[in-house]
């Protein structure tokens, strides 16, 4: 079954799924601008939907049996693509897939005697009706998506009055009260301006065994490495890395100082190893 | 509506002739001695609390409420209304109305809209060709399909935590809800008392850019949603 | 003035029902094919390049030239100009003119300014008092820490878009920026050459608020940071 669907696969280029979003042209070009999608797709549930609605069924259980080949070859092509997986993301698409391979599998054993026979069997019907309840629930979003949009397009038409009133009125504004010095400005400003530390978004752990890692903690790690140390290759950044995780998270970390103007890189020749300099003072 | 017509001291320029010129009147709620003493009543000087309503329009830069502008002109709140009702009819191109004879007038090239709890002036629709010109300030951008499904799961959910969008999205919806929130379309409505996580809401910018009046004008979702009393708190059960 | 009357296809909604209705004429100078093929002419929709004008004037925050309105709407600039005066008069209450038993209409809450070279909607002057009123309804003497947080984010990165500083405080921030404008604090400084975005920087009154000669004069900020010569980029990315 892999074969057949690769060759579709092949026929069916993965970007062309994307542009045929129906209700927004400029799609393609706004994506890049909002969001990092999930390559094409924003997730296992849109996949899903776009790969039944090609073939033009309907969301049934024999539609999900159908596709399921070609989900699973949609996540491969892109974990060939990516080389890795962002573990957040892939986890929603490997539930998906296990799911719809469950599927699959209960469809072609023999009907049996139609009576639930044992736990396993329970498991896979409540893993479907999990599914299908999802995936209903996120079309029923997508459709009003679809709605909102043609909504704020048509209201687009329209332009609010948005003009000052003449000078002569706001100069009755009351008088200023300036009272912040340059410093307590500036203050103000290192505030405002440094990076924000993102309130984590609460994300169902329960199964996963390993610890979450956030970026601001290796960051810290980082910076305490740097300062010891003034310049060091990513490598050597990364060599007590635990985890895949943690790994990852170092790398995001070394991008989010950069923007910060706090390291600088330093590369002999493409693709030697990356040299990494403290650049921002001591505070 | 069944109002009596509007009272003259705010609809002086009916289009048609007036065959009877009402009495000078005060509005019936607005005891005389209440308005300010010093200035002008607003219904002496010309166009009166009607066009007193207009000039104020003129500068608001968001829907302005009945309320405000019956507080800032120091009118009853109802007569505040009716006037924006008339204005809205006459810009539409409905004249007086009690004088069937004359022919409608064209309507003008702006509209008065009563959307997001407020009243504005817009431009008429038909055209945005000729206006678009003007207003170019780099707003208009698109919201991308993602954003655009995060906004649908915010406004039918609300007061809902990033983790909720996430599960029904399926996908992490981080970085999307952050740049609704930067364009103004959703803002953190409050706390979870339990999770500590912040709720998300829509806001009055989302109404305004929608062009609907509040939050339960929105388009109902049960239709695309079969059996969603069952389904519904789903997403509740299992994040 | 010794204009004709303006003709009917752009005054359709004359006060006065019209005794001798005019044949559909085309504007003198406009050969008749020279409009846009495709869409529909101005003249056919409700309203004319009468209406059409009125849109653009009612959105338009600046004086507009006749000669921008002429190439915008592809009609010449004596018909636009006719209507400009034609819808000053209108709004300072003068009916169509030729029926003097017609009681004059009070006039609007706005009228047309020329000034400049262009054209303008402003309030009503005497409604000043009330426009003042709602305009400074709620303003206090002091700045909101939403808008010094905004002008911080300026100061250190003019010349710098909305969309940027929205990204970097994590609101939206029209209204405070509008209000540090109005306030005389920062200012629209040149447009974005990509994305026509209007970027602002401080203004004089703001140095001098702060007591520095110039904005490199303000105080370095943590060496975390990049400083204003670092400019970031990063937030860019995000739109």
């Amino acid at each position: 079954m892999a074969v057949r669907s690769s060759e579709r696969a092949g026929e069916q280029p993965v970007l062309a799924l994307e542009q045929a979003d129906p209700y927004e042209p400029a799609a393609a070009d706004a994506a890049q601008v909002f969001a990092v999608q999930l390559v094409n797709f924003s997730g296992p549930f849109d996949l899903l939907l776009n790969l039944i609605s090609r073939r033009e069924l309907d969301v049934t259980e024999i539609a999900l049996a159908e596709v399921t080949d070609e989900f699973i070859a949609h996540i491969r092509r892109v974990q060939a693509a990516e080389g890795q997986w962002k573990l957040d993301e892939a986890s929603e698409f490997l539930v998906v897939a296990a799911t719809l391979l469950d599927l699959k599998a209960a469809r072609l054993l023999p009907a049996g005697t139609g009576t639930v026979e044992d736990e396993a069997d329970i498991a896979v019907l409540e893993a479907r009706d999990l599914l299908f309840a999802r995936l209903l629930q996120y079309r029923a979003f997508k459709e009003m998506a679809r709605e909102l949009f043609h909504r704020f397009d048509d209201e687009a038409g329209r332009h609010p009055r948005d003009v000052p009133p003449a000078a002569e009125i706001t100069t009755l504004l009351p008088a200023l009260h300036w009272t912040s010095t340059p410093e307590e400005f500036a203050a103000l400003a290192a505030r405002v301006l440094a990076p924000r530390s993102e309130a984590p978004l609460e994300v169902e752990t329960g199964h996963l065994v390993s610890p979450v890692v956030s970026v601001s903690e290796q960051s810290a790690v980082l910076e305490e490495l740097l300062r010891a140390g003034g310049r060091m290759t990513f490598r050597q950044l990364t060599e007590d890395a635990a985890s895949a995780a943690v790994l990852v998270a170092r790398f995001l970390a070394l991008l989010e100082l950069f923007r910060d103007g706090a390291v600088s890189f330093e590369q002999a020749a493409p693709l030697d190893g990356l040299v990494v300099l403290w650049s921002a003072g001591d505070d | 509506m069944t109002e009596p017509p509007v009272p003259d001291e705010f609809s002086p320029d009916a289009e048609s002739p007036d065959p009877e010129p009402q009495p000078e009147s005060t509005p019936s709620q607005d005891p005389a001695g209440e308005s300010g003493a010093g200035s002008p009543a607003l219904e002496e000087l010309p166009g009166g609390v009607r066009a007193a309503v207009e000039a104020i329009l003129m500068v608001a830069d968001q829907p302005v409420t009945e309320d405000h502008l019956a507080a800032v002109l120091e009118r009853p709140k109802d007569l505040v209304q009716r006037v924006l009702v008339d204005l809205r009819r006459e810009y539409d191109g409905y004249t007086g109305g009690n004088s069937p004879t004359i022919e409608p007038a064209a309507p003008r090239g702006f509209e008065l809209r009563n959307i997001a709890g407020g009243w504005r002036i817009y431009s008429r629709k038909h055209f945005s060709s000729v206006v678009a010109d003007f207003v170019l300030d780099g707003r208009s951008s698109r919201l991308s399909q993602a954003a655009l499904e995060t906004l649908a799961v915010i406004a039918y959910r609300q007061p809902v935590s990033r983790a909720r969008v996430s599960a029904i999205r399926g996908v992490a919806v981080d970085s999307v809800v952050r740049t609704l929130v930067q364009r103004g379309l959703v803002v953190e409505v409050e706390t979870d008392p339990v999770s500590g996580a912040a709720l998300y809401g829509t806001t009055a910018l989302f109404l305004e850019k929608l062009g609907v009046g509040s939050v339960s004008e929105l388009p109902r979702i049960a239709p695309h949603l079969p059996g969603i009393e069952a389904l519904g708190e789903y997403d509740d059960t299992t994040f």
